[in-house]
């Protein structure tokens, strides 16, 4: 018996003390971790991709007469990556931040708007172009298409 | 997952299983660390409990950097993984496992003899071979009563065709064998995670789902957890959603068999019994009790099994 | 009379003022053994204060409630009275160790009525507990300390230490080795207050000042039978013996006594981190097998050896 | 002048009540992750206690079931004054992805209000300590709400 309860106290102090001394120094975060979703709001073009596929149903989009109101709830986020998968523009990366501690909820709302072009006609968004842009070529179809010269995509 | 899978007829890239099985035996590792500690926790030995989650925190960073998070691994897509295990990483890995195996086999060497350990946890919680059976118990507690039932070699899902495990079982029916199923089954969780490591097959880890599967088809599949063989069965539905989706956790067969392994213990035994089966409460939550004369079906609510407690016990 | 009173200040002040202090200690060398970092060994002292200021709240009015804690606290601080530190007891006129025995078990009473006060089932099973553990332990924490007054034909603490080594006193002396563990309850024999199994027994219901009251009283309580151990087994080293003013050798006497505490806890909380909880049936065991062997000390004693 | 030392030593000594409200025993688990060697919370003073009335906070994980609503209204009220709630993890801070089901009532801050959120599925052993260290004042909060536009509203309002 006593022989047993050596051997513990042994594996006890052979490992030392092993506390980190986490909240006073930086803590380490694997490659890839996946920690809060951050959203480069100049790539958005507001599809609502990431609101459809997201398990928590965070992502609330309202579209107004100039623009799209993106409304993000992270309490609810489960870090899942879902929204940063599908994104057609990349503009969603898990970032490394986890310490998303806070005393009030709304610290963790993100609320974005996006400016959109509306069609003078029905008034509804579209994303903006700029005259620098390159012209979306799949918009373009059929014959005109080919007078320019250019393949079909 | 796999149960949606085999509803719509695919299956897996063989790296993808391999994938699956490292990281099923990752959790089983971490599971079973975690409930030496809580065991020894429930007795007041609470250096058990500090110890063997000292060990765990390794695999749990080992778990974070393959997937991402330490417990949600969100890893499994239908029709293969989401990350792969990235080829710098599997170096890290073996260290980690050694070590590991090295501390868990002074662990077992130490708790050996521990008398008083024993004291509390040999010949208490009896739960016997016959009796094992006909509750359906599963998973580590029928091992732990010599009934060798496990899903990896009986039903093998992901790798476990290739890489199949040793199933342990021990006679001694009681909380004790249930501890030393949990140990060596973390040494054989070690072992096959090195092969399938070592083993690791070249290739795709997903499989390109081309058409969603019909409505009505169904899926099931056995799954060992740490716990025991959890069920999920499928029924596909159309607009990608399923049309009933159900969990058989193995905690609702582990349940059955506490009266009788509690009856004629002390208070002070309960919590260690209970514990031994590793349950999780949240998978069950309420009490039904058939009537076996009348087959009737009554689901006590919580003031009902309060009310019944009390007039049993006097009070109130 | 003056010096009584000074003898009762000091008593009280290191008692009271100390023994979380001690705790602290305890609570730092389990982390060491848990390998991690621990609490500061001041924390006790936050834990009192901060549960002094918490608001009581009382389930049910009966006046054991409110009285039980006052109880324990005070029966144990009157205990401490009887013991020396170093210096001869405050009351050694009023009383002797059967004084202290008295004192002591009454806080252990305390206890259980609390617990059967608060009407919770695991108060009433902590009670019982409490009760059992009670009638197991204190026969044997008599029985030692009967063995040491018959060594010493007196039950005045003053008068106990003997310096010759016989075989009655060193069975006596691992017998209350052994008991201090169930007395204190610390961890194989923690079954009255066992968190897990029925969360903390009497004190389910207790919060804030009664709960900071009967801590405090668990504290002092280690601290009174460590001293108790040292004082009367191992006497050493006493100053007083040496040439040097007595204040001085007082005061070197009580820091003496501090730091051997220290090192009988340490010892007790090696223990209490290397075991699990007994169940009820194999602590009573225990005793008896401890009972037994300090009966045959006592035994020893007679024929005087 | 008593009451000001014992609001000081009130965050040197949080002992917690750890209470389930449905959750799915990861924040559980990480809960009691922080309580072992390599976080080791107890330096801070905190302790896991038995009974809701040693407590000082109350740690609830899970989203707020039916079920559960009664006998976490009493336990809340079992807690003596003053303590602090803790929602830990999405469940609890806004029902994560529960927060629209039939018989999930939602966050905790919908049935008691809340001191803290720590959000994560479930967060890691450093969040919840970095919520505690917040808590405590031992670092800084790293979060503020975002209400941003993309670029083009400056060009919008420049025309």
């Amino acid at each position: 018996m006593f022989r047993s309860k050596i051997k513990e106290a042994i594996i006890c102090l052979e490992a030392g003390r092993v506390t980190l001394a986490y909240p006073f120094a930086p803590a380490f975060i694997p490659k890839g971790f996946r920690g809060l979703p951050s959203v480069d709001i100049n790539r958005c073009v507001g599809c609502g991709g990431c609101a459809s596929v997201c398990p928590s149903s965070l992502v609330e989009i309202v579209d107004e007469p100039d623009r799209t109101t993106i409304t993000r709830y992270f309490e609810r986020c489960i870090y899942c990556g879902r929204c940063a998968d599908v994104c057609p523009e990349m503009a969603i990366e898990m970032t490394e931040r986890f310490e998303t501690a806070t005393n009030d909820i709304r610290d963790l709302h993100v609320v974005h708007h996006i400016y959109m072009a509306t069609c003078s006609r029905c008034g509804r968004c579209f994303s903006s172009q700029t005259p620098l842009d390159p012209p979306d070529y799949r918009s373009f179809k059929g014959t005109r298409l080919n007078r320019l010269g250019v393949e079909s995509t | 997952m796999e149960s949606v899978e085999e509803a719509a007829g695919i299956r897996a890239p063989r790296r993808a299983r391999y994938i699956r099985t490292i990281l099923l035996e990752l959790e089983r590792i971490h599971s079973h660390l975690l409930w030496l500690g809580i065991a020894g926790h429930i007795i007041g030995f609470d250096t058990v409990l500090m110890q063997s989650w000292r060990m765990r925190e390794p695999v749990m960073w080992a778990a974070e950097k393959i997937t991402g998070n330490r417990k949600t691994y969100g890893q499994n897509l239908i029709g293969g993984v989401r990350r792969d295990i990235e080829k710098e990483l599997i170096p890290e890995l073996f260290p980690m496992l050694d070590t590991l195996e090295q501390q868990w086999k002074k662990v077992l060497d130490a708790i050996a003899g521990d008398t008083t350990l024993k004291a509390r946890l040999e010949g208490v919680g009896i739960l016997p071979a016959d009796k094992a059976r006909d509750l359906c118990v599963v998973g580590p507690t029928v091992r732990g009563s010599d009934i060798p039932i496990d899903s990896r070699v009986d039903h093998p899902y992901a790798a476990y065709d290739e890489l199949v495990p040793r199933v342990i079982t021990f006679t001694g029916c009681d909380n004790w064998a249930r501890v030393l199923v949990r140990m060596h089954e973390t040494f054989e969780s070690i072992r096959l995670i090195r092969e399938g490591l070592k083993n690791l097959p070249d290739g795709p880890i997903l499989t390109q789902v081309e058409e969603t599967p019909p409505p009505g088809r169904e899926g099931m599949i056995v799954v060992e957890a740490p716990r025991g063989e959890a069920i999920h069965y499928v029924i596909t539905g159309s607009d990608y959603r399923p049309y009933r989706w159900r969990v058989r956790a193995p905690t609702y067969q582990q349940l059955q068999a506490l009266p009788s392994m509690i009856q004629h213990a002390t208070v002070a035994d309960v919590p260690i019994t209970l514990g031994s089966m590793d349950p999780c409460f949240s998978c069950t939550e309420r009490l039904e009790v058939i009537d076996v004369k009348t087959h009737k079906v009554k689901v006590y609510s919580n003031e009902e099994i309060l009310n019944i407690s009390r007039r049993k016990y006097g009070r109130g | 009379m003056a010096h009584m009173f000074v003898k009762i200040a000091v008593a009280v002040i290191l008692v009271v003022g100390f023994s979380p202090f001690l705790e602290g200690v305890m609570r730092k060398f389990k982390a060491v053994i848990h390998s991690r970092k621990g609490p500061p060994v001041y924390q006790p002292y936050i834990d009192i204060i901060k549960l002094l200021g918490k608001e009581d709240l009382r389930v049910s009015d009966s006046i054991l409630l409110r009285l039980a804690p006052m109880v324990c606290f005070s029966s144990v601080l009157v205990a401490s009275l009887f013991v020396s530190f170093g210096f001869s007891p405050a009351l050694s006129g009023a009383g002797d160790l059967v004084a202290f025995l008295y004192f002591i078990t009454l806080s252990s009473v305390a206890v259980a009525i609390g617990g059967l006060a608060t009407a919770s089932p695991y108060g009433g099973l902590g009670a019982s507990r409490e009760l059992m553990t009670l009638f197991a332990a204190e026969p044997i924490l008599a029985l030692t300390l009967i063995v040491a007054g018959i060594k010493a034909q007196s039950m005045q603490m003053t008068d106990l230490p003997l310096s010759a080594f016989s075989i009655s006193m060193a069975i006596a002396a691992i017998g209350l080795f052994l008991i201090i563990q169930v007395q204190i309850a610390k961890l194989p024999f923690d079954i009255v207050e066992a968190e897990q199994e029925i969360m903390e027994g009497p004190f389910i219901e207790y919060s804030g000042p009664g709960l900071a009251l009967f801590k405090w009283s668990f504290y002092m309580k280690e601290f009174l039978f460590a001293t108790l151990f040292w004082r009367i087994f191992i006497n050493w080293p006493d100053f007083r013996a040496f040439p040097m003013p007595g204040l001085l050798a007082n005061i070197l006497n009580i820091a003496a006594n501090c730091v051997q505490a220290v090192v009988l806890l340490i010892l007790i909380e090696l223990i209490d981190a290397t075991n699990p909880r007994l169940r009820i049936d194999q602590s009573l065991r225990f005793c008896g097998v401890v009972f037994f062997t300090v009966m045959c000390g006592l035994i020893f004693a007679f024929i005087g050896s | 002048m008593m009451k000001k030392l014992f609001s000081k030593m009130l965050p040197k000594s949080l002992w917690v009540y750890h209470a389930n409200v449905g959750a799915c025993n990861g924040c559980d688990i990480e809960v009691i992750d922080v309580l072992t060697p390599y976080y080791d919370a107890e330096r801070f003073g905190i302790k896991l206690v038995g009974s809701p009335r040693h407590a000082d906070v109350l740690l609830v994980c899970g989203p707020v079931t039916m079920q559960v609503l009664p006998y976490f209204k009493r336990l809340c009220e079992a807690v003596p004054d003053p303590k602090l709630v803790f929602a830990i993890g999405s469940c609890a801070c806004g029902g994560g992805i529960w927060f629209d089901t039939y018989s999930v009532i939602g966050g905790v801050d919908k049935v008691i209000p809340v001191d803290f959120y720590i959000p994560g599925c479930p967060p890691r052993p450093e969040a919840i300590l970095h919520g505690v260290a917040v808590a405590l004042g031992l670092a800084p909060k790293k979060i503020a709400p975002i209400d941003a536009s993309d670029g083009f509203d400056t060009l919008h309002y420049s025309e």
